[in-house]
């Protein structure tokens, strides 16, 4: 239980700084999902079932999805719009 | 009384249902509906929250939600305890909301309520943060009015309304998360949350390193939130690009109660710690006068009125956390009546900004100039404000200065006075030229404000005049005849603020009753005239600098390396700004390492 | 400032810092040993006095249930920023082709995936209508239940195309289901001054320990949060999904 | 070891994901980052409300009064997952807006007011 505990607690710090260091926003998208599992994971060990099975559906699924899908748009062909279209 | 018993939560939840109504029938409802049923709301909050107030002069209400009252003296549930002051100034802020929802009367009808919907429950948030009596539950009130002021800034996507939104969304969410990690810190050592369990777990390890962590990541995130030096950067790039309504919220109310959040943690969770009474009568001290300093030389050099605007917030809500860090019974009754005096003030004077950008279409100090002479009853609301900004002694913002003006020289902090001076002449001083600029036409040479950012702006012009600035004079007018609060209201208050009855909240002992000791206001110092003679010098200096021998400017020179570091500190790059957060924690530190 | 002297700056404050942090590590309660008095008083009281076997359920609803309230409105608060952000521009307009990326082959959908989003979608929904309900006894709740509802109703995105997914997820629909779940919580709360309590004061039979139905007025505010949750994510992701057609603009030529 | 590592582990991720913010050259990876903030005010929350040997706070196959963890400090993480989800929502929001007006993300790039500097 401990070395496990200690074990995905490393980990974790790992993924964080995997989500830092990955520079690229579209694999980045990737080390979040996983570091998502793998915070999903620590909670379980930390006897929290409610928080892990949020953290797998926000933070491994949704907001990884959210963000894909942003920069889906962002890099589809848009021309810049006017520079000020305001109201 | 059992009616009083039902009122307190009604306030912060009955917006909200109004809200979430709103927003399931937004898509039926034909236009004026919208903006009826939000003015009914706030107004109807407001009168709550007065009639709270008045019923809690001798004895703050507890309020336990789902009914869970403390066992044994340890709190189970979540409470709200209303106290005088805490339902002023959640009377002030429903107040406030009524002015602007009437100033943008019929603006915003293109995407259904949602503007009201968002109003409305930035509303609740805030009352909420200012009834709660735990520090969870604080949080979550803080957080929904961050969220609502997030998506409001954004709301006319305009491109550097986008850039401002990125920079305020970004630096208040790692503010948040400061908070809850300070939460987190003091749960690890106390086990609790509510504000009077948490003091009784303080006053029993007064020295602890925990708990001391725990006040400096919370004290950040307020500090974040009241936008003081070294956190304040967003503020001028979010205030300057958000609609002018909700900049009048903004600088009104948003941020100054940033500023109630620390000293309702000071006072009711921390006091009993030297070490951390300490840190505040330094550092916070520091800051404050700092941000006054600041804010004050900053909003000098602004071309672009709303920023000009929120820079003089900063350096105003400085000299309320100077109020609160002096750790004395005058100057905090002080930094209440500031708080409501500068809110109508300086929402006032947004909504003169927004007179501008609708009816003259730009915002542009330099390019307005001359151009507002057809509405000069707005010029005459600007110069006021301006007036009153710098010291002016009537009404509350120098009613308020004098308190804190009486507490400084008490404890032999006389030079605060001076920073005081500067803070207020500069602002006051910023205000008046660029009311002479652009109403009278006057200063045809511009000076340093020259340089500064600025940008193309207008807003909606389909309103009349008359409609904005009923709502306006009305703020200016209070700001002028609310000064009876200082005695009736506020004083009394302040001790109850100052001595939270944790024995009536936790254990349902009787309400230590209410001390007849009155705080008579002090006499007007010769302060306010000082930085109003300075603040009408600044303002001859810039608007006629055209009839001075060039020799004069050229002492101004050796300056100009100095205002480049300050333009460049507020560059607008939201990652030097959570750089700067990280010197903040560290000067605070520094500060408990030294102590 | 250059990005040089932003880092050296922000690694001195960590020097600064650092110190801190580590004296404050050592003076930390040691990990899992510490007297939890709050936690303790809720595990020894929710299944006793709630009949609700999921303490942090009886937290989130009824002890703390206020800060659930405002949890919910935040929620709201953020979906509605985002539509106002996205949708206001576009429209309601819903007749955008899709948009593509230069030099991606645009392929058609295959009938496999459309076959098994059709037998997953429905799955999925029961699966975060499971959880949802199950949330007084077991892990879950209404939150975790309404985002997964969400999911499976944007997987008909996937399978079915846009035009079949909008027909199934209007967007007026999810608005108003949000709004309702929202206001539904806050109503449970002024069911209780009704009946002379404070607010969200359990008013109906707490039923039995264990069982599906328990937990009072806790069942009504779990349907709220999934209600607003299923509703506020199923708006945030069609929001988002919408950003990848092409927009068809009324301001622009 | 084990009765810093937690502690210890979330100060790393508050400092790796401000390191990140502070590094930044894009704002989506600058979104990405805020979210290793956040997730170390996860770990620490519920360190701060860990005990060993302890169930989890759900009396469904053990009788109440077993020893559990902390159920406060979970029903606060919820929350505070909720908080980071809507706020993440907004700020992608806000930063597709963005791109679609300046075509770029890279922070360098976007600065309020500065573009309209006039001399």
């Amino acid at each position: 239980m401990r070395i496990l505990m200690t074990l995905l607690l490393l980990l974790a710090a790992a993924g964080g700084t995997a989500v830092v260091l990955t520079r690229s926003p579209r694999r980045q998208v990737f080390a979040m999902a996983a570091n998502g599992l793998i915070l999903a994971l620590l909670f379980e060990t930390l006897q929290a079932p409610d928080v892990a099975l949020a953290e797998i559906v926000i933070g491994a699924v949704a907001l990884p999805l959210m963000f894909l899908v942003i920069l889906a748009s962002a890099r589809m062909d848009r021309a810049p719009r006017r520079p000020d279209g305001g109201r | 009384m059992m009616w009083l018993s039902v009122l307190p939560p009604l306030p912060v939840v009955g917006p909200l249902v109004i809200a979430g109504l709103l927003l399931m029938t937004s898509h039926g409802l034909p236009r004026p509906i919208p903006d009826i049923i939000a003015l009914a709301t706030t107004a109807l909050t407001c009168s709550l929250c007065l009639l709270l107030m008045h019923h809690t002069a001798h004895q703050p209400l507890v309020y336990w939600f789902g009914g869970w009252v403390p066992r044994h003296g340890f709190p189970i549930g979540i409470g709200f305890v209303i106290t005088p002051i805490g339902a002023l100034l959640a009377a002030f802020i429903g107040l406030l909301f009524f002015a602007t929802l009437v100033f943008a009367w019929g603006y915003y009808d293109e995407v259904h309520a949602h503007f009201h919907v968002l109003m409305l429950l930035f509303m609740s948030g805030m009352i909420g943060f200012c009834f709660t009596h735990d520090l969870f539950n604080m949080f979550v009130w803080f957080e929904l009015m961050s969220v609502a002021g997030f998506a409001l800034t954004g709301y006319q996507l305009r491109t550097s309304a986008l850039e401002g939104a990125v920079n305020f969304t970004v630096t208040n969410a790692v503010g948040s998360y400061l908070f809850l990690a300070g939460i987190a810190l003091i749960y690890s050592r106390i086990g609790a949350l509510d504000f009077g369990a948490l003091e009784r777990g303080v006053a029993a390890q007064p020295h602890d390193v925990v708990i001391i962590s725990a006040f400096v990541l919370l004290t950040t995130a307020l500090l974040i939130k009241a936008a003081q030096v070294p956190f304040q950067a967003w503020l001028s790039d979010a205030h300057a690009v958000a609609p002018s309504p909700v900049s009048v919220i903004f600088s009104g109310a948003m941020v100054s109660i940033g500023i109630y959040g620390i000293a309702k943690l000071a006072w009711s969770v921390f006091a009993p710690s030297a070490e951390i009474r300490h840190v505040i009568r330094v550092l916070l001290l520091a800051m404050g006068a700092f941000s006054t300093v600041i804010g004050g030389v900053m909003a000098l050099l602004q071309r672009h009125l709303k920023r000009l605007l929120a820079f003089s917030t900063i350096s105003h809500v400085g000299f309320l956390l100077i109020g609160v860090a002096l750790w004395e019974r005058r100057a905090l009754a002080g930094v209440f009546v500031y708080f409501i005096g500068h809110g109508l003030v300086k929402g006032a004077l947004f909504m003169v900004a927004g007179i501008l950008l609708a009816l003259c279409g730009s915002i542009d100090e330099i390019e307005l100039r001359g151009r507002g002479r057809g509405i000069w009853p707005a010029g005459v609301a600007m110069a006021a404000g301006g007036l009153l900004l710098a010291g002016l002694p009537v009404g509350l913002m120098s009613g308020g200065t004098d308190f804190i003006a009486a507490g400084a020289n008490a404890l032999g902090q006389g030079w605060l006075l001076w920073v005081v001076i500067l803070g207020a002449g500069c602002t006051g001083g910023a205000v008046l030229r660029s009311s002479g600029r652009v109403f009278l036409g006057l200063g045809p040479v511009a000076g340093e404000e020259r340089h500064s950012p600025t940008e193309e702006d207008k807003e909606k012009p389909d309103r009349p005049l008359w409609l904005m600035l009923v709502p306006t004079t009305a703020l200016l007018v209070l700001s002028l005849v609310g000064t009876r609060f200082g005695s009736d209201v506020i004083s009394p208050g302040t001790l109850r603020f100052m001595h939270p009855d944790n024995a009536m909240i936790l254990d349902g002992a009787r309400a230590i009753p209410a001390a007849a000791l009155a705080l008579r206001a002090p006499p007007s110092s010769y302060t306010a005239w000082v930085s109003v003679a300075l603040a009408l010098a600044i303002t001859v200096f810039s608007l006629f600098r055209h009839r001075l021998p060039r020799r004069a400017s050229r002492y101004f020179q050796p300056l100009r390396p100095m205002l480049t570091t300050l333009h460049a500190l507020h560059s607008g790059d939201v990652r030097q700004y959570v750089m700067w957060m990280a010197v903040g924690l560290a000067a605070f530190a520094l500060a408990f390492a030294v102590s | 400032m250059n990005a040089r002297a932003r880092l050296l700056t922000f690694l001195f404050a960590c020097a600064g810092l650092g110190p801190a942090v580590v004296v404050l590590i050592l003076h930390l309660p040691r990990f899992g040993a510490h007297a939890l008095p709050y936690g303790d008083l809720i595990n020894d009281s929710a299944p006793r006095e709630r009949h609700v076997a999921n303490a942090v359920s009886a937290v989130n609803f009824d002890y703390r249930g206020i800060d659930t309230l405002g949890e919910e409105f935040m929620l709201l608060c953020a979906v509605t920023g985002v539509v106002v952000l996205l949708r206001s521009k576009r429209g309601e307009r819903v007749d955008a082709p899709a948009g593509r990326v230069e030099g991606r082959s645009l392929r058609p959908r295959s009938d496999a995936v459309s076959g098994v989003t059709r037998l997953l979608a429905p799955v999925t929904a029961l699966f975060g209508l499971t959880v949802a309900l199950h949330g007084m006894t077991t892990p879950g709740g209404g939150f975790q239940g309404g985002v997964i509802v969400a999911s499976a109703i944007s997987m008909v995105f996937v399978g079915e195309g846009y035009r079949s997914w909008r027909k199934c997820a209007p967007s007026v629909a999810f608005d108003a289901t949000e709004g309702a779940g929202a206001a539904l919580y806050a109503l449970c709360g002024f069911a209780s001054l009704l009946a002379g309590l404070p607010f969200l004061t359990n008013v109906l039979p707490l039923g039995t320990l264990r069982h599906v139905f328990s937990g009072g007025l806790m069942l009504i505010e779990n349907a709220g949060v999934t209600l607003a949750v299923a509703g506020g994510f199923t708006v945030l992701f069609g929001e988002f999904l919408e950003e990848t057609r092409v927009e068809t603009r009324d301001d622009e030529s | 070891m084990m009765n810093a590592l937690p502690w210890a582990v979330s100060a790393g991720l508050l400092a790796i994901g401000l390191y990140g913010m502070v590094t930044s050259r894009h704002f989506v990876h600058l979104i990405g980052c805020l979210s290793v903030v956040q997730a170390s005010t996860y770990v620490l929350l519920l360190a701060a409300g860990f005990r060993w040997n302890a169930i989890a706070p759900i009396f469904s196959s053990f009788a109440p009064g077993t020893p559990a963890v902390d159920p406060v400090v979970q029903a606060l993480v919820l929350t505070d997952i909720v908080v980071g989800a809507t706020v993440t929502a907004l700020l992608l929001a806000l930063a597709l807006e963005l791109h679609k007006r300046r075509g770029t993300l890279d922070p360098d790039q976007l600065r309020p007011l500065s573009r309209h500097r006039k001399g």
